[in-house]
């Protein structure tokens, strides 16, 4: 069977057709008669979706704002709110038919005939030779870290106290527990790590308790929280 | 270095460089001003013009480039074995005069001025080399911002955006501005 | 078609393929006899020749092939050197910097942090000296990990990596943690 086919202009959009449906009533493009204008664009519709064309839904959106553009023009009161409505309209009709027509003239231009050639081989040397000072790179660091969507995660150099192993001698925290005692007799025991800066110092400290106490030099009383050391005082340093 | 040998020193750097090359940095390697290059450039794009070589010479923004003449491009197809080129499609053609004019502009820009997606469209302009990608707009959603390339001035026959067909005035400018005036 | 067509053509056809081109390939191309097109060809070697181009046609066998003359071939190079030596981009800088405080690191590790793609300036910065690859990160898909050379301590004038500056907390991050706290 011989299929019948009509040959139904294609458009480039919703814009598109609307300028035609102008340009075939002569409709006066800074004052459309709306209702007119949506009878025929839906009629142009039906007949697209009758030929079995798919309808994209751009198509279908501008219905919709037609029809709210003419409801909006009916109601008592929205003039000046349709008037606003019509005239966007209308700037984007202007806008979009220069658009068509540029694009008519830049057609008119264009050619893919002449070519141009991939550049020569040359094997040359790509090391960089500018100079910069490094300042820059932390600023392209900072700059760089506002463009992510996660935080910046703390550079390689704070990681080192950690990573690195720092050796803490216990001695130091052995006088250093001490001083503290001397001063204020004694010390709640979590209030002796509260200055430690890292695990080793923490690691230290704890030795340097367990060797003052084993040298009978300071007592720990009490428990978990509440534990609480005290320096013992000799007789000969009281004298 | 005389007249002579400035002009073959730019036709060597042309040809070799095949990609668009600065005249400042023709003049730069050359050792002389940016305007006696400019000048012999011009003498040779002439003269090429002029003798209606196979190989011209064109001018794109502040650099210069060597091309073959259209005239023969379907030559050069057939020896090299390419496909003819699809013209460009209305849709394209659109999309195109929109980035050009506007540029840098996001895609979403171009569809609210032709009322429809253009994904598909901007992505074989993007493959064609006409337009590419200029960085991102710094707004939510960091969209993508899309301008033209040289390759797209040498297909227009174009040194700068400049030389882009003018915009007409909008009718409704001019009434508003008459009214203004009343 | 002419004999002046002929020669621009050829001239067109050569300069477009760059590599050596058979004579019979492009009397095919042309519509003519081998022999028509090998006579204007020794007519334009001629003339290139006689007029002391930049650019000159050479016989290989039974192809043709355009190339540059030789004796400006010094400042061919100077040319693409220059292109090379472009400084470093925005992104570069941004990559080379995200490297250099985080290294070794991987292509994903920096694009996290910079939220977009960065192969295309990873590849540039290997190229340059500056980055290198150092070994593989084991995990699954094995991605290579990258850091930086010593020719880059060079280019930023430091000794070590530690001789990087330090990094100033932006205020942003700052406020934002005694939001968090409060």
């Amino acid at each position: 069977m011989e299929q019948i086919t009509y040959t139904l202009p294609v458009f480039e959009g919703p814009l598109d057709l609307l300028l035609s449906l102008i340009a075939k009533n002569k409709l006066n493009i800074y004052d459309i008669e709306i209702s007119l204008l949506l009878e025929q664009y839906t009629e142009k519709i039906k007949e697209m979706q009758e030929q079995q064309l798919d309808v994209a839904s751009e198509f279908l959106e501008m219905a919709s704002r037609l029809v709210y553009i003419k409801s909006t023009m009916l109601l008592p009161k929205h003039e000046e709110e349709a008037e606003e409505l019509k005239k966007e309209l209308t700037g984007q009709l202007l806008e979009y038919q220069e658009c068509k027509r540029l694009a008519a003239v830049m057609v008119q231009m264009v050619s893919f005939d002449g070519f141009c050639r991939e550049p020569s081989k040359v094997d040359y040397d790509m090391t960089y030779t500018r100079q910069h000072n490094a300042i820059v790179l932390a600023q392209a660091y900072v700059r760089a870290a506002g463009r992510g969507k996660k935080k910046l995660p703390p550079p390689a150099e704070a990681f080192k106290g950690i990573v690195a192993r720092r050796i803490v001698p216990v001695g130091t925290r052995i006088i250093k527990v001490l001083r503290t005692l001397r001063r204020n007799g004694s010390s709640p025991y979590s209030q002796l790590f509260v200055e430690c800066e890292d695990k080793s110092e923490l690691v230290a400290t704890f030795l340097a308790i367990l060797e003052l106490v084993k040298g009978k030099r300071i007592r720990v009383e009490g428990d978990g929280d509440s534990a609480q050391v005290r320096i013992i005082e000799r007789k000969e340093q009281q004298g | 270095m005389n007249k002579e040998e400035i002009s073959a020193a730019i036709e060597a750097i042309l040809f070799a460089s095949g990609t668009p090359v600065e005249t400042e940095r023709i003049a730069a390697a050359l050792g002389l001003d940016t305007a006696t290059v400019t000048d012999c450039a011009g003498e040779l794009i002439d003269t090429y013009e002029k003798e209606k070589r196979g190989v011209r010479i064109i001018r794109l923004n502040k650099s210069l480039q060597m091309c073959s003449d259209k005239q023969y491009g379907a030559y050069v197809r057939k020896v090299m074995d390419m496909k003819k080129n699809t013209p460009l499609s209305n849709a394209a053609m659109e999309v195109l005069a929109v980035v050009a004019y506007n540029q840098p502009v996001t895609k979403a820009f171009v569809e609210q001025i032709r009322g429809v997606d253009c994904s598909g469209v901007m992505t074989s302009l993007c493959q064609k080399g006409l337009v590419e990608e200029k960085g991102r707009l710094e707004l939510p959603g960091r969209p993508l911002l899309y301008g033209t390339t040289d390759h797209f001035l040498r297909c227009f026959g174009i040194e700068t955006l400049e030389g882009l067909p003018p915009i007409e005035q909008k009718k409704e400018d001019t009434e508003e501005e008459a009214e203004d005036e009343a």
